[in-house]
């Protein structure tokens, strides 16, 4: 009963807080209704008995991934005053859809049944008993699911080498001397004696000669520039 | 092996292929590349050429089944196999491939100035594709070489045509690859109903009653745009008009015969039931063709247009010849593709001649050009008159033949066939008369010059060639009698066993 | 002999028209010449030979086509009617192979004319040689192109394009169904070789092919294909046109050989016209409506050609209804005697035209007979011989034909006759209305031209003579022969009448008063016209002014003209138009195009979903699933 | 009453209309897309849970936490990508982001 | 130990780890020995992967037999391919940084965990294994707004598309208790109806990996990120990822749901027939090369997605040789596309083309090949890929699919046909650079290969063949 009540409760406020993600104006609001979202999703899953995978939530998503984003999303300068003005545009035929959606998986989620020979084809069952739930997971994580571990550890690695190559810059802001252009540099200032009293009109225009333009040796964006 | 000893087809298929390498790998100047690419073109063509009147002299006329065969394993699980031979059907077809090749690479000696060597290269691919689709016994080879034509030919449109060439290359591809796709899917269905695409082993297959129909069409739908057949003919005024001299050459000599070629190929032996069943629909087509295109012929201010109209119509009698199903009206049709082919390409090349001189083709800007080119008006009047049917041509053999088999199934078929004779007379006259005849008003065609020596190579043989087909035919009948009579029995059995079925 | 009298006209054709610039324009002429005349004095040794000693032959040369039972061959048949015409053929074309040196000296190209006389001569031969339909077909088309060649040889002249170019496909449309005639001629006998059809005739009498009577059906085709050629009334229209070409061309081709085919072919085919009786009705009612048809436009004709070509034309009705009552015999016979007349007629025309400077209009002529005596001579004797005044050629066939027509005994036998006498009258009046006008009263041309009147050269007055001596004499010579009382030996065979024809007989048994008769008009006709045309010169201008509608009537030719290019000439260029610019450019093409330009729509469509907004995208794959998850679930 | 696994799956399926719901009606800011994707992440993550209690089978938490896993690490890589781009353009909002198109 | 049968993703995996070390540590660049690194060890991974043996190892989550070994060469090829494609392209747009080709190397690792999945779990880690490093190199050009546009639809998409697979994994879990393909297989095969759970699961997951191949009505992304993201990043984003998951779509499909094939092969006729049409159609009027590319491969995936549809051992065969030829096409028209440069700037647009058959006539008739290819003239290697597709489509009686099949491949043939036009009948605008050895390599290499297809196909027939007969038993 207590059990019944602590999903229902837990269930609401994960629901009214994600309902609060995807509608608050203010993207850190939905950041930290996320967290809070977050937060209910870990009591369900305790309720449901999966402790450990309730604590990687908790301190992965919560306490990384969730302040990632909170990071994120204040580094980013946004100007959150406008108001989001196509968000009623798509609004019912975008609620007719979700709603169909909803009907459709709650027609389909609520025929559920044990599968017939379910045991036999259940890979890891779980041992039950005095061993308890992150034990179990230990135990089979770094034995039958190694492949799977060492590859989403690539995965991570991946994300690691991805957000560094987009993000990360050398600091290239500093001029090196060209030594060579300068050496090689052909014009050169003309002292001239301009007498005086005479404008731009009796002289024409005097510009210093014109050294070569170096083209930039890498011309980014260049190719993509033909679109518009 | 076969008749001639060694693997002839395939030598005369892929030869040419050797000569586009060999132009290909020609460095030098402009000038150096394009003399090298058209003596290359030339001789290899020339070379393919006399290989192949090994298949005039060697080939068996009393026989009816395939000759010079050759058979290699291409997908064996599949049943396809790279299997070539030639019957009485398509020997002819062959030889008038390869025979007009090199007068194309003739025709085109000067009037082609740019990207010789592309362009000699699009020849000789051609004229493996040609070869190599007569001379395929294998459904899907059939349909590579079927479909891989419009390769060369599009880029000889496109790149060598007219100031429209982009939207007549485009129509031109476009239209016969929408056909022939429909006609992929009905080989498909006979690959696998039949497990093979061997064409003799096909024709053993008897295909169910009810497929028969939509295999039908879908042949149709390919062979109807090739041909052309009215209404889907509007691709040829436009290509044959844009492409240069050569190019038209092949169309109306070669290609379009590919369509015919397939109804007797294939919709004949293999559809029976459906083809008598639809007899009159091509009937119907074929008399509206030659009605309907002689007259807007009649209307043309373009040589090659009128000419292209032309060619629409011959080819109705060609089609009705196909559905008459006796041994007069497919010699018939038979003898009029080898005929027009002959002619038709001949015609361009008469086009081509005054085009090379004013590059114009407008009829109303010629108008007495007999007076300054007495011997281009007596080669132009044979062409005209053979194109009219006028007998000791060879267009008469076969549109006779053709009337006297289409009367033979019902003589109003008979007489829409003959009316394009008159309209044949109207246009070609009246073409005649505006080009050739008329008092002279323009100082440019005053000055226009008589056939050079090389227009005299190229027209020499077409004009002999036209002559001995419409006086001595025979040599030229002989080669398919046999497999026409044996077509026609093979349709004739294959109907009488339906219909005992039906009853 | 044989062979030699049909290949060398070829030969001259091919020395003159392709070695011509070589051998230069005398040398062409002459070569040609004398191919022509070895070609006549073999035609005469083989009419010597099979006519007179009935030895018919046929000479096999190659196989034609072989096609399933379609058989026949290239040969040359050698029997009465065509060596007949062997010899009339060549020896007319040979004289006028002469004239014409004479008359196209002032040419710019006279070889290429002597190459297309001799090639026409050559078809011309090869039609009447044939053994089978389609090596009369051959030939028929041959003389066909060779006519076009010919009657626009002065190319430069729209006019003679025109002509040219009518002549051409109105025999075209005779050629349909003179092949469709050959088709079912197929169609019923297996073959179209003459033996075979003349031996299977009579098993073959009864069929019926779509519910009719299949030898009347191609007794009428083939008739129908010969009006064509033999410009019947109906397919009449370009005989007057073609006077266009040069006059030679007017006597070989309008006279004596081209428009004669037709009768050929009527006579040729005897034995199968002898069993389709309404076809031969057929033949006798046109033949005979020409014949009066052709007479009534002649008598007011102002062009001295056209008007001995609407003369042609109303002889050739003569012959057809000769054929048309049973007799070929005497159709042939007229057609052999009206060659050398017509063409005698025809060749002194030229002879004026050259004389007056070009002139063809008899208004403008006149005076002139002192100033060229041999030729108003001869147009004397021709026409004499036309009127058919007796013991001139003309007199003993057309007797005949008129006779044959009485005697027929029979409604359309009484109607041409009927309509031949009329004829003969009319004949007689225009003839001698042309021949007053043209050589009597005051002359009307210009002072310039008369200056430059002549008689014209040796080389072209003594072919005018030859003929008139034939004109003069071939009617009493072969009389016997043709229709006479040799005709059973003559002919030998070559023409076939039924077992109830008994015409050939019965025509020598009429009534007194009917061989008289067509002399008697003939002379009532030409007393008219000196009536008319030489004492009072008034009367025609008066009768033109008081029944006009029937004057431009019949100037008009009946309206053939107008009414054909009402019916069939303007209605198919419109068509024609329209079939090019709504049928093909807007209908046809309207398909692909439109297509294309749907598909381009459709890609503008389809591109206007790529908003490139995230958002819709992702819209877009959940509604693709939404789709799909409700599929399955709608269809479970 | 008994909490079953319906129930659990309700609330997941609520989740993933939410998140989807977010995605395509978030007129603002890309990030809040990112959060939706979390969403539907946490949906999948209960629908896991779920059915691994009650088909007493490990598999689903294992499977759930390679999500956790995964999940962290494309958010990573979206951040990244968000930042990157918000340099480029001065914005992230989801109207702006569709110079590519057609 | 059973882990040796997964040896080629090892080697490749600890390969990708060394060339990240090794790129790392100098100072200098590292960029070219890095890519040639990669690009061995891609093809030394193949190499291994012919020799591999076949079955299960690892608890189930991976399996190796000819299917995988066809497909795995595949993508490892076209990899290896794409890499040297970037090589001078990435130079000179600035690119040229060394952790390109170690992303890329760990994508076909991706690729190829996918390929050998036997688990619902080993296909989703292996999916983000793949699309990860694509996010990454999408954006690669950071610097240009577009490329990073690219990259963030890309994921942001690619996120959903992911998400909404897991939901539909979660499904097919639940409903069926477990995640095994072998044991799902078995499930299925037993049971009598299947619940509407694992179905809807699966419509879930074939969305998921549809948007990978990008496939109507999930590719709309596909034009826009083919345009943004560098050229070379498009040529392996339409080869390799494609390859794989198309090999995951077939395996999952015709492997442990193949007795439900009643039931989804509405949906994969459905998208088949929709990815024809538009890449027929939208392809029309585009005037980036790229972006017609991007609506040519939808289009293609529709050809290849047929045989899939008709889910018969010929229609499976036909789906691989599709692939198999499609992927050589691609990368030769890929490799013209990286070479089109206009005085050192990169240009993209069909008119930049113009009048290629003179200027550089090699390579206008290599990209000739390709575009007849992809609009399927024989004789060249794109008419047979949809030869043995439509034979399947009629062999299994789908008119309809086989009919707008040819349909929509006369329609495309207008658009390839159009680069033809461009290349030979339009005045150039001026020359294009010479293009550098490693493309001319690349494009002859592909173009012979299109060309000369036809000549000997037995052999790779045979290898479909068997891959085929491996996947269907």
């Amino acid at each position: 009963m207590i059990a019944a009540l602590a999903f229902y409760f837990f269930a609401a406020i994960l629901i009214a807080s994600a309902v609060m993600v995807v509608s608050s104006r203010n993207p850190v609001h939905s950041v930290l209704f996320l967290i809070l979202a977050f937060f209910n999703a870990a009591a369900l899953f305790l309720i449901a008995g999966a402790e450990f995978l309730a604590m990687i939530l908790v301190i992965v998503y919560v306490g990384a991934v969730a302040v990632l984003f909170l990071f994120v999303v204040m580094m980013l300068d946004i100007d959150f005053a406008r108001l989001r003005e196509g968000f009623q545009r798509y609004a019912p035929v975008g609620a007719v859809v979700g709603a169909i959606l909803f009907l459709e998986l709650l027609l389909v989620l609520g025929s559920w049944t044990f599968a017939d020979q379910s045991a036999e084809l259940r890979l890891s069952p779980n041992p039950g008993g005095d061993v308890t739930n992150a034990m179990a997971i230990g135990r089979i994580l770094y034995t039958d699911y190694v492949y799977l571990f060492q590859a989403s550890g690539l995965i991570l690695l991946v994300a690691m080498i991805g957000a560094i190559v987009l993000t990360h810059r050398k600091s290239t802001a500093s001029r090196r001397q060209n030594i060579g252009a300068q050496v090689s540099r052909s014009g050169s200032v003309l002292l001239e004696k301009v007498p005086s009293g005479a404008g731009i009109g009796t002289l024409g225009i005097r510009r210093p000669p014109v050294a070569e333009v170096e083209k930039p040796a890498v011309t980014h964006d260049a190719g993509h520039g033909g679109h518009h | 092996m076969n008749a001639a000893g060694f693997p002839l087809l395939t030598l005369l298929t892929f030869l040419p292929l050797a000569g586009a390498a060999i132009i290909m790998s020609v460095r030098g100047t402009d000038e150096v590349v394009a003399s090298n690419a058209r003596w290359t073109a030339l001789w290899t063509s020339l070379i393919v050429f006399l290989l192949s009147l090994i298949l005039w002299v060697k080939f068996d006329r009393a026989s009816s089944g395939f000759q010079f065969e050759e058979k290699l394993a291409w997908l064996p699980e599949f049943g396809v196999g790279y299997h070539m031979g030639v019957d009485g059907i398509s020997v002819l077809f062959v030889l008038l491939s390869t025979a007009l090749t090199p007068l194309c690479i003739l025709a085109s000696w000067e009037s082609i100035q740019v990207r010789v060597r592309e362009y000699m290269v699009a020849f000789l691919i051609l004229e493996t594709m040609m070869v190599g689709m007569f001379a395929a016994l294998d459904f899907i080879v059939f349909y590579v070489f079927f479909e891989a034509v419009l390769i060369p030919m599009f880029l000889i449109i496109g790149v060598w045509g007219g100031p429209r060439r982009v939207y007549a290359a485009f129509k031109f591809f476009l239209y016969t690859l929408l056909g022939s796709v429909l006609m992929l899917l009905a080989i498909l269905y006979l690959w696998y109903n039949a497990g093979t695409t061997d064409i003799p082993a096909l024709f053993e297959y008897a295909v169910p009653r009810s497929a028969q129909t939509w295999i039908f069409f879908a042949f149709l739908c390919s062979f109807a745009v090739k041909v052309p057949m009215w209404p889907v003919h509007t691709w040829l005024p436009d290509a044959h008009v844009e492409a240069p001299t050569a190019g038209s050459v092949i169309l109306a000599g070669v290609l379009l015969k590919m369509g015919a070629y397939g109804f007797l190929r294939f919709t004949l032996p293999l559809l029976p039931e459906a083809s008598a069943d639809f007899a009159p629909l091509i009937f119907v087509l074929s008399i509206v063709a030659i009605v309907y295109t002689s007259m807007v012929a009649l209307a043309q201010e373009d040589m090659k247009k009128l000419i292209a109209y032309s060619s629409v119509a011959h080819m109705g009698i060609v089609t009705l010849g196909i559905f008459t199903f006796n041994q007069q009206g497919l010699s018939g049709a038979l003898f009029t593709m080898l005929a027009h082919g002959v002619v038709s390409g001949a015609l361009f090349l008469c086009v081509g001649v005054l085009y090379d001189r004013l590059h114009s083709r407008e009829i109303l800007r010629y108008g007495g050009t007999a007076r300054v080119m007495p011997a281009y008006a007596l080669v132009f009047m044979l062409f005209t008159m053979a194109s009219i049917g006028l007998p000791g041509t060879a267009n008469f053999v076969g549109e006779f033949l053709v009337i006297v088999g289409a009367w033979r199934i019902n003589p109003w078929v008979a007489f829409g066939a003959a009316t394009g004779m008159v309209l044949g007379a109207c246009y070609m006259l009246w073409l005649y008369r505006r080009v050739s005849f008329g008092a002279i008003t323009r100082d440019d065609v005053r000055a226009l010059l008589d056939l050079s020596p090389r227009e005299y190579a190229v027209f020499a043989p077409l004009i002999i060639l036209t002559l001995w087909m419409g006086i001595y035919p025979q040599p030229f009948l002989s080669f398919f009698e046999a497999t026409v009579a044996a077509l026609v029995a093979r349709h004739e059995a294959a109907l009488s066993i339906s219909r005992l079925a039906g009853m | 002999m044989f062979v030699g009298a049909i290949f060398f006209p070829l030969l001259g054709a091919c020395l003159s028209g392709f070695l011509g610039r070589w051998l230069g324009d005398r040398l062409a002429q002459w070569s040609t010449v004398a191919c022509m005349a070895l070609a006549a004095v073999c035609g005469s040794l083989a009419f010597g030979q099979v006519a007179m000693g009935s030895h018919p032959a046929t000479f096999p040369l190659l196989t034609w086509m072989d096609v399933g039972g379609l058989e026949f061959s290239w040969a040359l048949r050698y029997d009465t009617l065509s060596v007949v015409m062997v010899a009339m053929v060549t020896f007319i074309s040979t004289l006028i192979h002469l004239y014409s040196v004479g008359y196209m000296s002032h040419d710019a190209t006279p070889a290429r004319f002597f190459a297309y006389l001799s090639l026409f001569t050559f078809m011309m031969l090869m039609l009447v040689t044939a053994d089978n339909l389609a090596q009369l077909f051959f030939g028929w088309e041959g003389v066909g192109l060779a006519s076009y060649l010919l009657i626009g040889y002065w190319y430069d002249r729209e006019s003679a394009n025109r002509a040219a170019m009518k002549a051409f496909i109105v025999n075209r449309v005779g050629d349909v169904f003179f092949m469709l005639g050959v088709a079912l001629t197929f169609f019923v006998f297996g073959s179209i070789e003459f033996d075979t059809i003349f031996a299977n005739v009579a098993e073959h009498a009864n069929d019926r092919f779509a519910g009719l009577p299949a030898i009347e059906l191609i007794g009428v085709l083939l008739f129908l294909g010969a009006c064509g050629k033999s410009a019947q009334i109906g397919l009449h229209t370009w005989l007057p046109d073609a006077m266009e070409g040069p006059t030679p061309v007017s006597a070989l081709i309008h006279a004596a050989t081209m428009v004669t085919a037709g009768v050929f072919l009527m006579a040729r085919m005897s034995p199968i016209m002898e069993y389709a009786p309404v076809a031969l009705q057929i033949v006798t009612v046109v033949g005979a409506t020409t014949a009066i048809f052709a007479a009534t436009i002649g008598c007011v004709q102002n062009d001295i050609k056209r008007v001995i070509a609407y003369s042609t034309c109303s002889q050739l009705g003569y012959m057809f209804f000769a054929a048309g009552v049973g007799a070929y015999q005497v159709a042939i016979f007229h057609l052999f005697t009206h060659a050398f007349f017509k063409a005698l007629l025809f060749l002194g025309a030229g002879s004026v035209i050259h004389a007056m400077s070009d002139e063809q209009d008899i208004r403008r002529m006149g005076g002139i007979w002192t100033k060229i005596p041999v030729t108003y001579a001869v147009m004397w004797i021709g026409s004499l011989a036309l009127a058919g005044i007796p013991f001139f050629a003309g007199y003993y066939s057309k007797d005949a034909i008129l006779e044959a027509a009485f005697a027929a005994h029979s409604a359309v036998g009484i109607y041409a006759f009927v309509c031949g006498i009329l004829a003969a009258f009319l004949t007689a009046f225009y003839s001698w209305r042309l021949l007053i006008l043209t050589f009597h009263g005051k002359p009307r041309a210009d002072h310039h031209t008369m200056e430059h009147v002549h008689e014209s050269p040796a080389v072209m007055l003594i072919p005018l003579l030859l003929l008139a001596v034939g004109a003069v004499l071939t009617g009493a010579i072969f009389a016997p022969f043709f229709i006479g009382e040799h005709e059973h030996e003559f002919w030998n065979g070559a023409i076939f009448n039924g077992a109830h024809n008994h015409i050939m007989h019965a025509m020598h048994e009429v009534p007194e008063w009917v061989p008289l008769a067509p002399t008697v008009v003939g002379v009532v006709g030409i007393v008219l016209a000196y009536v008319m045309y030489m004492f009072a010169p008034g009367i025609p201008a008066r009768l033109a002014a008081t029944f006009r509608g029937a004057y431009r009537f019949l100037l008009n030719k009946w309206y053939f003209d107008e009414l054909y290019d009402m019916i069939f000439v303007q209605p198919l260029r419109r068509l024609a138009f329209q079939f090019w610019k709504v049928g093909d450019a807007r209908i046809i093409d309207g398909m692909p195009n439109g297509a294309a330009g749907i598909a381009a729509g459709v890609a503008r469509g389809a591109v206007r979903l790529q908003t490139g907004r995230v958002a819709n995208y992702a819209f877009t794959m959940i509604i693709g699933l939404v789709i799909f998850v409700s599929l399955f679930l709608i269809g479970r | 009453m008994d909490i079953g696994l319906a129930h659990y799956l309700t609330v997941s399926a609520i989740l993933l209309v939410l998140g989807i719901f977010g995605i395509f009606l978030n007129r603002k800011n890309v990030i809040v897309i990112l959060m939706s994707v979390e969403l539907i992440l946490l949906a999948v993550n209960l629908n896991f849970v779920a059915f691994s209690a009650f088909l007493n089978d490990l598999t689903g938490q294992i499977f759930a936490m390679f999500v956790l896993t995964v999940a962290a690490a494309e958010a990573a890589i979206g951040l990244a990508i968000v930042v990157i781009y918000f340099r480029n353009r001065g914005s992230i909002e989801v109207e702006d982001i569709s110079t590519l198109k057609g | 130990m059973d882990w040796t049968l997964a040896l080629p993703e090892l080697v490749l995996g600890c390969a990708g780890l060394l060339l990240l070390l090794v790129g790392v540590i100098p100072k200098k660049e590292t960029f070219f020995p890095i890519t040639m690194g990669a690009i061995g060890a891609l093809l030394f991974t193949a190499v291994l992967v012919l020799g591999q043996g076949e079955g299960t190892a690892l608890s189930g989550h991976y399996v190796a037999d000819s299917f995988s070994g066809f497909m795995k060469v595949l993508a490892l090829g076209a990899a290896a391919v794409s890499l040297l494609l970037s090589l001078d392209f990435n130079e000179r747009e600035g690119l040229g940084r060394f952790e390109y080709p170690v992303l890329v190397v760990f994508a076909t690792l991706g690729a190829m965990v996918m390929i050998s999945a036997n688990d619902l779990m080993s296909l989703y880690i292996g999916l983000e294994l793949l699309s990860l490093p694509l996010y990454v190199i999408a954006a690669f050009n950071r610097d240009n707004a577009r490329s990073a546009e690219a990259g963030l639809k890309y994921f942001v998409l690619g996120a959903l598309a992911s998400g909404l697979l897991l939901y539909g994994s979660s499904l097919v879990y639940g409903f069926a208790g477990t995640t095994n393909f072998d044991r799902l297989a078995d499930a299925f095969s037993a049971q009598q109806g299947v619940s509407a759970g694992v179905i809807v699961g699966v419509v879930f997951v074939i969305t998921g990996l549809a948007f990978k191949i990008s496939a109507v009505p999930f590719h709309m992304w596909t034009p826009d990120v083919y345009e943004g993201a560098p050229t070379p990043v498009t040529a392996f984003f339409a080869s390799a990822p494609k390859v794989a998951a198309i090999a995951l779509m077939a395996r999952v499909l015709l492997g442990p749901f193949g007795d439900l094939i009643a039931q989804w092969q509405q949906v994969i006729l459905l998208i088949s027939m929709g990815s024809m049409i538009l890449g027929g159609f939208a392809a029309i009027g585009q005037t980036n090369l790229k972006r017609l590319m991007a609506y040519s491969s939808i289009g293609h995936v529709g050809y290849a997605l047929m045989g899939l549809a008709v889910g018969s051992d010929i229609g499976l065969r036909g789906l691989l040789v599709y692939m198999a030829i499609y992927v050589f096409m691609n990368l030769g028209t890929f490799a013209v596309l990286v070479a089109m440069r206009r005085q050192g700037r990169a240009v993209e647009r069909i008119e930049d083309l113009a009048g290629l058959g003179r200027t550089d006539p090699t390579t206008a008739m290599w990209m000739a090949i390709f575009m007849f290819s992809m609009a399927g003239i024989p004789p060249l290697a794109g008419f047979f890929g949809k030869l043995y597709v439509f034979l399947a489509a009629v062999q299994g009686g789908f008119w309809t699919l086989a009919v707008i099949g040819v349909l929509t491949s006369v329609v495309s043939a207008y658009y390839y046909l159009r680069v033809v036009k461009v290349m030979y009948f339009d005045q150039p605008v001026g020359a294009l650079d010479h293009a550098p050895a490693s493309l001319t390599i690349v494009m002859a290499g592909s173009g012979l290969f299109t060309l000369l297809f036809c000549l000997w196909p037995a052999p790779m027939l045979a290898a479909a063949q068997a891959a085929a007969a491996a996947l269907l038993g």
